[in-house]
Order: structure tokens, then C-alpha cells, then sequence
């Protein structure tokens, strides 16, 4: 079901930053804020009265908390890319964008102090920052690999960091940190840090990467996914991907209701197209 | 001044006139939500199959100028987990239910009839016929006025009693009129129009079809005026027969704006992406529209625009 | 790295590939006012009748979502003062011509065929056949293969010559590719896909069709899922068959789509009523996205979205 | 043919002042304005880059002025009706607006001092005021007389009353001035002040009203007519009315190339939806 807590709200922008390829937008909301959990994510509506942009855009939560003077703030980091998200970072603080939030699932938060790995890709990093507050209030040990093409498209803000052990960077073309892909060196950073869970998100090649490594390693991993997705609250069948239920069943999955976050030992990471042999009511 | 907001459907009677659409509200659950289901008219549930049915690879959407493409495949349970299931959510929910059913031959058609027959608290049965006819090199049933009309008499040799049935038709025909005529005569209540329009988006960056399928069903605002003029078409080719309409109702005006056409009742799909409340606000909206424009009884809106028509 | 641009409809050769869309341009006098003719790969001129003609009354559009409605009616001055006036102006401009025609009945055609026989200085006849057929109780052309295939026959008949037919279609049918097969066998020698699709704006406020025809054609960014997916289609049957495409492009990566779909060249309508620019920017822009996806000839990105069918 | 001083430029928005029913808008054109003739319009792009909006909106111009530090602005005052309308008066200054200006006809100015009378319905009063200027400049007597349905939709400012010998004010619900139409003060009016033209701009109804008076009175009519037009730039022929010809003939006349000002005597005012009979090619 859809998740219990989420509303639709007329927001107000209160700031918008370009920070590198990204674009850091605060909304406040009220009270909803306290309901958000690192990996829910807002359905956005976007492009204004006379648009041609009919349906949402999905954007992970990147932090949000509810002041003690009945303030609640809701942060994003957003890439523009189409004509939507370049519709929303072209708003000003003032304006009001509706949206829909908190929706999806969250990521699993352990009981117990564990070692836990996040991994994001690209604007992937945006909800890991708040998970890694969360785990480390848990008494986690917290360590961090970001990746992206190049410097620019690493999303890092300094007070990131620190609530991180150790932070290891990524990028295709070496302009910053590790020249490669985040699963370069993942393996190494599993074994030396004794990892237990892999948290991550970003784009679903790497997510399938991550899951061939932590499947390997025999650790949990718990990734956000990202499909294309027309309503964000459940109804109109788009997000799905195949996913093995509790009952061994494998079925097309919404993302927005059993996800974005997921077992990744439990999706089929389907590139092809194609429906997988063995889904239900294939 | 209040207003006689109530329609009814061939016999079938509905508080107000917005339904939503098929296959754009799930069964409901979801919506519920955002606003209890009782606010509408009618739920129509997405269309359900014999079996149960995983849909299409995705990607399965595409957005466009003022609409989208889709190509969900009707994925579902299949309609004996959605009897055991969604139908008496439904049911508690108290909300009025129409379903909808499609199949891959005439055959199935009479099989999911024949399972709803006894169903109670049903209102009314909408058949889906823009479904690919395996039997016939996969044309469309609803691009055929034969295969159109077998499917309707099968459902209604099959379904018995009272229910009244609605075909669903595609605009994707050179003229719709013909279709309806071939319908009506093999025993549909009731037409809904419009359903989805066969369209392609080509990725630029991939250079290949957007959608796993290649083709999707467009939808949205984009086709409104596609609507409006399948259904005025249609009404005064039968000056009697219920209309349920759709086809990018995005606003009470535009749902105004197909119950001028001929609608006596208006599906939300596409909006519902875009608003969940769309239904609700659409309904509201439109009451109040009617009574701005003098009209006391829905009804009495419905088809205005042919007023003075030959 | 520089592209060969250039494009052949049916051994009509085009420095470019980008065309004006009949009645979007007028004879080209205005958009002169902007920019020169010669930078487009044609101009295809508003279809021409037989005799002078009003058009139809106003109202005569309605914006709708991403696109709108038209009910012109083929306002023109007739064949023999366009001949005197229009083409010689548009041939001291150096600029590229086809001529679209229309009728309303199979001899109207054939009469045009033979006025333009002898005419120099025109690349190929564009027959716009989403007319209404008096003589069949108004039935499009364009909805009918034989009513098609005869305007085209006789207009094959008539021509004469090495002068390219382009059948123009209408998308309002059940399968293009029948239309498409009997207008290619009645002897087209390249198809223009697409006419607008027939549809209606209900004004909520006067509670009556919005144009004085009450239905009108469709166009623009709306329906251009519909074009890319007809093109495609036609495409797909009949692989050598030039293509002119048009339908909702406003920009290159639009065309582009168009292009990959199967297109030969690409034709600029309702874009151009709300950029005057529209035609050439789009010429530039695809120019630049052919190459930045590593196409050294233009011909070489056309289809390319069929690569790897069967 | 299309005003030959027409250009297409992108213009940033200088003010944006709502004046009762209306908004007034100034717009950095630079030289163009020096090329603006009373009874011009200008097609402005509508809805910004993602919009459903696909024609340009047509308003006439209210004054436009080259200064002689080289700044040019053209003025419009603009009834937010539909999405259009209502989406250019929310932009802001500093904003910019793709327009095309100068289009269309002008009014003609005689040679000679004559009196003219001004006739404007709601924001028809537009062109009005910078066309008294130049006929005051011309040494002309010049009346005016402007209705609307309410106060609130009468637009005068000012410095616009200063430029006429005489302002009357007509309002359907004798909110302000005397209560009735335009058409009700003309007769007395063209007596009293001998008038020799007629200049107006309006609704249709307006128009034909008029026309009707002017041709008792046997005064010239000139006006400026308002069909719903797609491009502005003659080339979709949506904009059409039937006219008579220099030569007698009446053709489905292009209002934005040979209009929007017109002999009023030459139009016929068809407001049956059908083609008047006698009109060429019927
Ligand atoms: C759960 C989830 C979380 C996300 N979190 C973020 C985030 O924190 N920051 C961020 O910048 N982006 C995020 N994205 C991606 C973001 O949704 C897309 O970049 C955005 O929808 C693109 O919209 P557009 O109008 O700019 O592009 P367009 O290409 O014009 O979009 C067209 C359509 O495709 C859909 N679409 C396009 N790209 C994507 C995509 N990558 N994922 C899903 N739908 C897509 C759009 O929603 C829209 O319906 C997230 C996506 C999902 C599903
Ligand atoms: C020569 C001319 C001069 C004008 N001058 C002014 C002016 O100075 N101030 C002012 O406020 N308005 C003026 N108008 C009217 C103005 O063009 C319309 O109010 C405006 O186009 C409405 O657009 P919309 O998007 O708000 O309405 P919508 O109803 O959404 O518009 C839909 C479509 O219809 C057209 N349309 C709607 N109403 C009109 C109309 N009354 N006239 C022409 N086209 C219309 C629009 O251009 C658009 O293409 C003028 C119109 C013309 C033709
Ligand atoms: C995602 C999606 C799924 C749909 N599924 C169905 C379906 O299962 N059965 C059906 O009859 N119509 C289906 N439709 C068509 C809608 O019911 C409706 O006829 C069409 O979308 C036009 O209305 P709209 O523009 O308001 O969406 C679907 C449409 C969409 C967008
Ligand atoms: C105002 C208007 C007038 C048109 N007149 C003609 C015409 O005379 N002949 C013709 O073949 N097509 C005509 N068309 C159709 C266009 O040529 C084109 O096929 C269609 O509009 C789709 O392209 P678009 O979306 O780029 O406008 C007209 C379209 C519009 C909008
Ligand atoms: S996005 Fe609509 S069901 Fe998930
Ligand atoms: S508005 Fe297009 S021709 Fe006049």
C-alpha cells in the first residue's frame, strides 16, 4: 500500500543553490516533514498552469526535519535534465510547487550497531546523507563510496562528510577521487571495513553491479531504483521491474509503492527489455 | 440553488457523473488514500483478464506534448484473485463499481462474463475491446466492427440478468459511427469513448522506439478534442444511447466540455497521474459549472451542444 | 566534420530536408519577410483548388492543448491566378517548389494535373486527398483505398512527365498502410504523412461547437506521437517509399524523431504560426543532431530506428 | 503584405502595473519602437518553454517610443482573460517575451486638421490614446468616448484624458459615466463636435454598431477589428473577415495584414457564422 503518512501540499520554495551540476531546493511543509524517512521520496508537480507536462517528477528526499518552531523543512537535490526538472530549478524561493510526500519505502534501519556501506551514483547520493545521520545515531559504522562521470556530478556537501568514517570517491574520467566505477572498489572496502549492509542508489546498471559484488561478498543489500514513473502514488502500472516476493513468486513490481528501496537480492535486473521467463502471468 | 447531480447508465443509477478510467486507478486502493471512493460516481477498475498477467517490459510510458504513451499490457491477477480481492474491498469501500474486462478471443470475453455473472454489487460491466484478437492476426476487436460485435454478444449471451454492458471503443477507426452502430445492435447499454490512441515516441539519444513495445496508447489532455469529436459523432448518430466519456479531462470545464459533446457520465484517466484528487476537484468543479450555466439537472446538460441540430 | 544534407524525394533532389507544410505558409510571400526561401529544402504551397475559393466561415480555429484546430476550407484564389501570380513570385526567389492540390472530386483532380503539366520550375505535386468526396456523400479520400488510389491514378494520368506524386494521408483510418498500398499502386511516387485528425472544441460558454464547421483538423506538438507512429508504420511496409513527415515538429530534436522513424524529409506547420523562424531553426538544429550522433549523410539517419527489425 | 518594419525580437519585460481590470506592460524593444504606428500590434509568444500554449496572443500597441538615449519601449495594456493573457501578466520585470512588432495596418492620419471622434470598448481604448496624441499633434480636434461593461474595465489614464478636447464615458451598468453603450452618445456627439472620422476599436458588435451610425452621419469609419488569429503574420488565414475590395470584389480579408485597421464601410459585419453570399469563391 501506499505509504500511510504521505499528503499533497502546496509548498513554498524558501531556497534554491546551484551547487556543481546540481541544484540544492529547501520547500517548507510543514508538519509532513517529521513523517519523511531516508529513501522515501516526493512526486513533484511540475511546469505550471498552461504546461504540457502532465505527469509528476520523483525526487529522493534528501533531508528533511521539522523545527521546534513548527517549521518543516524538505530538501532536494535535483539534476535538471528534461524540460521538468528544468522547469523546477528554474523556480524561486517564493514561488509554491504542489507535491506529494513521503512515498515508497524507506531503508531498513538495523537494531543493532552494524557496518554499513552507502553507495550512490550521481545525484544517487542525495538520501544517503540522511541515512548515514540515522544509522550513525545507531551506532554504525558508516562509510561511503559516491561516483559519477566526472567532479562536477559528485554531490557531497561538506556537512556530508562528517557524519561519514570514511568517504572514498569515484569518477569515470579521474577528475576527482578513484579513477572507475564505484564497484571498483566496493570489494576491497567490504573486507576492510567488515562491512554488513550495502545502502544504495543511483542508476540501475550500477545497482546491478552492486548486487553481483554484495551477493559475492554475502552481505545485505538494500538499493533504491529508479523507473520511470508517471504517478509516483501507485496506480498507473508504469514502475514496475521484477521482483521476488516472499512467496518465491516473481511478479512486476511497482517501485513506487514496494519501492524505491529493495532487497536487490531480489530483483531480476531485466536490461533487456524483455519480460524475464518465469514472472507471473507471463 | 442546488443541483440534480445524478446520472444513471442504462438503468444503472450514479450519485454524480465523474468515474474514473479504466486501468487509472488500479482497483481503487490507492485513490482511497487522497479521498473516499464514495465521492465519485463509480470506480471503474482497471481491466482484468482470465489469467493473470504480467503486462509489458518497461519502459511502458513515455510522456508527450500534453499527454502520454502507455503500454502497461494489462498486467493483473487474473479475475478470480481480483474476485476473492479487490472486488470486496471495493464493496466495503461502498463505492459503486463498474469493471472492466478484456481478452485475447471471443472466448475469453464469454469466460470473464460468465464469472461476473453472479458477482453482487456490481453496477455495470465496461468491455474493453482495444485488445489485440490473437485469433485474428492480432488486430485490434475494436477496429472491426465484426469482431467488435462478437465480442459483445458473447458477453451478452453469457453475463444474463440486468447488467448493463459498455463497449469501450478505440478512435482508432475511420469511422467510429460504424463501430457503435455494431455494438449497439449485438447488445450494448451503454458506449465508452474514447480509449487510447496508438502512438510512438522515438527516443533521439537510443534512436530507437521509447517503449519496450514500440507503440503505446496516447492519452491526455493532447487528445481531448479527439474525444469530444468521437462522442458528439456518435450522439447524433443515436440520439439515446448512454455515453461514458473521456479522453484528457483535466478540469471541470473540460469534462463540462464532453458532456456538452454528449457524455452522460466522464472518466478521469491521465489527470488522476498528474493530481490524485483530480477526480474529486473535477467533480466539484463541473457541479458547479452546470449550475453556473442555469442547468438544474445533469441531465438536462447532457448533449446541449446538438441543441438545434437537424 | 560537415554532412551531406542534402535529400531526394523520388529523384526531386532538396539541398535540405526541411520543407513548409502545405497551408502553414501560405505561396511563401510572408515568411520571406524573414527569412530567405532558398534556406529551406522546399516550399510546399497551400493546396490549390480548381476554382477561387471563400473557405469556410469563422471561427475558423481553436487553440487546444499543444496543438489546435483548423476549419479553413481551402481559401485560395484558384488554380489560374495562382499560376500567374504565386509561382512566378516564387520562382524569382530561387526557392524550391511543390505544389499541393486539392478536390472534390476525382476530375478536379485530374484537371489540376493537366493545368500543371506543362508548368516550369516546381520539384513535385503534393495531392492532398483529406478532402471531402462530393460525390461520395462527402467521404474523405483519404478514408477510402479506392477513392484514394482513383485521385491518384488520375492524377498519374494527366501529369504526365517525371513531375513526382506525393500522396498526402490522413491518419483518420483504421491501417494507413492499406490506404498507403493503394495509393502507391495507383502510381505515388512518395506519401506525406500526416494530415491533421479530425476534431472538436466545445466553447463552455457558449455551450456550442467552437467553429462555425464545428470539427476541425488537429495539428501540432499533440499529435505528434500519431505522426511518428504512422510513419513508422508505413515505413516499416514499405521500406523504399520516400516519406515527406510532418506533424507536431517544432524543433530539430522533433525532426529528428520524425527522421529516425522514416521520414525523407520533414514538413513545418503549426510551429510556424508561433515562430515565423520555426523552419529554419529546426533545419539548423537537426542539421547539428544528425551530426552529433555521428551521421556523416542524411539519408544515412533516415529509418534508423528500423535497424535490427526483422 | 506583412508590415514591412516588422521584426521579431526578445524583449525584457521594464514594468508590469496593474490598472484596474488591466495590466499596463513595458517592454524594451530598442529602434523597433521608433517603427510603431498607432493601430500596430504585436504577437507575443506565450507559456514559456515546457507550454501547452502553441500561437501567439495579438495586442494592439498602446505607445512606443524611441528615446533619445536610444532606449525603445513599447507599451500594451492587457485584460488577463485565458491562459495566455493571464500567463503574461504574472511575468515578471526582467523577464524576457519573444514579440513581433510593428504588425498589421495603421490608423490613417489626414493631412489636414480635422475632428475626429475616438471611440474605444474596454481595452479596445489602447491604440486610442497614442493615435490622439498624433492627431492633436496634427492640429485635429479630438473627441473620445470609451465604454465598458463596468467602472473597473474603463482604461484612461491620466495623461491620456489630457491629449483629447473631450472625454465621455459609457458603462453598461452606469457604474461610471452615463449608463449604456458607446453607440448611444455617437449620434449627438458627431453633431456636436462635426465630426469627419470616426476612429474606434473594440468589440465586433461595437464595430458594426458604429459602422451603422457612420454611415448615417455619412462620417468615415476607421477600425480596428478583432479576429481570433493563429499567427499574426498572414500566413494561416484563421484571422479572416469579408471585406470589398478596391475593385468591388468582397474576399475573406486577412485582419492581420490588411487589417486590423479598416474602412468600417467596407466590412461586412457577418455574424451569422456563414459565408455572406457574393463573397469570392463562395
Ligand atoms: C524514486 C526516484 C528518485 C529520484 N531521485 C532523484 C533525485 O534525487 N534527484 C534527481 O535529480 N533526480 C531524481 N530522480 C530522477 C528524476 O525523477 C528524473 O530526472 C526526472 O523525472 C526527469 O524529468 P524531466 O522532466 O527533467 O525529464 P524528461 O525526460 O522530460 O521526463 C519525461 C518523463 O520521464 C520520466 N523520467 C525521465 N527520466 C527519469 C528518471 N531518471 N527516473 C524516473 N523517471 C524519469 C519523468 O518523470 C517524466 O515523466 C529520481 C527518480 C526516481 C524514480
Ligand atoms: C489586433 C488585436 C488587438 C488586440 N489588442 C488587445 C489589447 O490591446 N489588449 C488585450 O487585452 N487584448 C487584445 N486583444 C485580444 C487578445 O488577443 C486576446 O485577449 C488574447 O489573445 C486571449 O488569449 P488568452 O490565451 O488569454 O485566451 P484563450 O481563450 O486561451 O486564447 C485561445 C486562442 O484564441 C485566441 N483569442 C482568444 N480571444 C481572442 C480575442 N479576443 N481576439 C483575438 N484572438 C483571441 C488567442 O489568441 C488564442 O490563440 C487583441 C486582439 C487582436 C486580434
Ligand atoms: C496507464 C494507462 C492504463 C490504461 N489501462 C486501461 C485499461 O486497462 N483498460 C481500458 O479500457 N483503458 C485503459 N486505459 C485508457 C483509459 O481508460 C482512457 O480511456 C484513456 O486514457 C483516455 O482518457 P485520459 O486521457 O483521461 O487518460 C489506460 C490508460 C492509461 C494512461
Ligand atoms: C491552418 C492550417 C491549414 C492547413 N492547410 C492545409 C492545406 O491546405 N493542405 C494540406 O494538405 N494540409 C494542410 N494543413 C495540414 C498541414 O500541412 C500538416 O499536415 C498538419 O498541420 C500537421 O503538421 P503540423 O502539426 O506541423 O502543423 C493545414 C494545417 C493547418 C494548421
Ligand atoms: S508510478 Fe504509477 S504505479 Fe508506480
Ligand atoms: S493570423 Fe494568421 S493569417 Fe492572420
Amino acid at each position: 500500500m501506499i505509504n500511510s503518512k504521505a499528503i499533497q501540499i502546496s509548498a513554498e520554495i524558501i531556497s534554491n543553490k546551484k551547487v556543481g551540476a546540481y541544484h540544492h531546493m529547501v520547500f517548507s511543509v510543514g508538519e509532513m516533514a517529521a513523517s519523511c524517512r531516508p529513501g522515501n521520496f516526493v512526486a513533484v508537480s511540475v511546469g505550471g498552469a498552461s504546461s504540457s507536462l502532465v505527469l509528476r517528477r520523483a525526487f529522493a528526499i534528501y533531508r528533511a526535519s521539522l523545527r521546534s518552531d513548527g517549521i518543516g523543512l524538505l530538501e532536494l537535490v535535483i539534476a535538471p535534465q528534461g524540460s521538468g526538472s528544468k522547469w523546477l530549478v528554474a523556480q524561486d524561493p517564493g514561488d509554491q510547487v504542489d507535491l506529494i510526500a513521503p512515498l515508497g519505502t524507506a531503508f531498513g534501519i538495523p537494531k543493532e550497531p552494524i557496518n554499513a556501506l552507502l553507495v550512490g551514483g550521481g545525484y544517487g547520493s542525495a538520501p544517503l546523507f540522511s541515512l548515514a545521520e540515522t544509522l550513525k545515531s545507531r551506532g554504525c559504522r558508516v562509510d561511503m563510496v559516491l561516483g559519477a562521470s566526472t567532479a562536477g556530478k559528485i554531490y557531497a556537501p561538506l556537512e556530508g562528510k562528517r557524519s561519514v568514517n570514511s568517504l572514498t570517491i569515484t569518477t569515470d574520467d579521474g577528475s576527482a577521487g578513484v579513477a572507475g566505477r564505484v564497484s571498483d572498489v566496493l570489494s576491497s572496502l567490504i573486507r576492510e571495513n567488515n562491512v554488513d549492509v550495502i545502502y544504495s542508489c543511483g542508476p540501475m546498471a550500477m545497482l546491478e553491479a552492486i548486487t553481483i559484488i554484495s551477493q559475492e561478498a554475502d552481505v545485505l543489500h538494500q538499493c533504491s531504483v529508479e523507473e520511470s514513473m508517471a504517478c509516483g502514488i501507485g496506480v498507473c502500472m508504469t514502475c514496475v521491474l521484477p521482483v521476488e516476493g516472499g512467496d518465491g513468486v516473481i511478479r512486476m513490481t511497482r517501485s513506487c509503492i514496494e519501492g524505491p528501496v529493495m532487497d536487490g537480492n531480489k530483483v531480476l535486473w531485466n536490461k533487456s527489455r524483455e519480460i524475464p521467463d518465469g514472472v507471473w502471468g507471463k | 440553488m442546488s443541483i440534480n447531480f445524478s446520472t444513471s447508465i442504462a438503468g444503472a443509477f450514479f450519485a454524480n457523473p465523474i468515474f474514473t478510467a479504466s486501468g487509472c486507478a488500479g482497483s481503487g486502493k490507492e485513490l482511497s488514500h487522497f479521498f473516499p471512493l464514495t465521492s465519485l460516481g463509480a470506480v471503474v477498475t482497471k481491466s482484468i483478464m482470465v489469467k493473470p498477467r504480467s503486462g509489458r517490459a518497461t519502459p511502458r510510458m513515455a510522456e508527450t506534448p500534453s499527454g502520454m504513451l502507455n503500454s502497461i499490457g494489462l498486467q493483473g491477477p487474473g479475475i478470480d484473485l481480483f474476485l476473492e480481492n479487490d472486488i470486496p474491498w471495493l464493496r466495503d469501500q461502498g463505492a459503486r463499481i463498474i469493471i472492466s474486462i478484456a481478452g485475447e478471443s471471443v472466448d475469453d470475453y464469454a469466460v470473464l462474463a460468465r464469472k461476473l455473472r453472479n458477482v453482487p454489487g456490481i453496477s455495470a460491466l465496461e468491455v474493453n475491446i482495444s485488445c489485440p484478437n490473437v485469433e485474428n492476426r492480432g488486430q485490434v476487436f475494436a477496429c472491426n466492427p465484426d469482431a467488435a460485435s462478437a465480442v459483445i454478444a458473447a458477453v451478452r449471451r453469457n453475463i444474463g440478468g440486468e447488467l448493463p454492458i459498455i463497449a469501450k471503443l478505440s478512435p482508432d477507426v475511420t469511422d467510429i459511427t460504424v463501430i457503435a452502430e455494431s455494438v449497439i445492435n449485438a447488445g450494448a447499454d451503454g458506449l465508452a469513448l474514447i480509449n487510447t490512441l496508438l502512438g510512438m515516441v522515438i527516443d533521439t539519444t537510443s534512436m530507437s522506439p521509447k517503449l519496450s513495445q514500440k507503440t503505446g496508447g496516447l492519452s491526455g489532455p493532447a487528445i481531448r478534442p479527439i474525444a469530444v469529436r468521437a462522442i458528439y459523432q456518435v450522439r447524433a448518430a443515436f440520439p439515446k444511447i448512454p455515453i461514458v466519456g473521456m479522453g484528457g479531462v483535466t478540469n471541470g470545464r473540460d469534462a463540462f466540455e464532453l458532456v456538452l459533446a454528449g457524455a452522460n457520465a466522464v472518466s478521469i484517466g491521465t489527470a488522476t497521474f498528474g493530481n490524485p484528487m483530480a477526480a474529486v476537484n473535477i467533480k466539484n468543479e463541473l457541479e458547479e459549472l452546470c449550475q453556473a450555466r442555469g442547468f438544474s439537472s445533469f441531465a438536462d446538460a447532457v448533449s446541449f451542444a446538438h441543441r438545434g441540430d437537424a
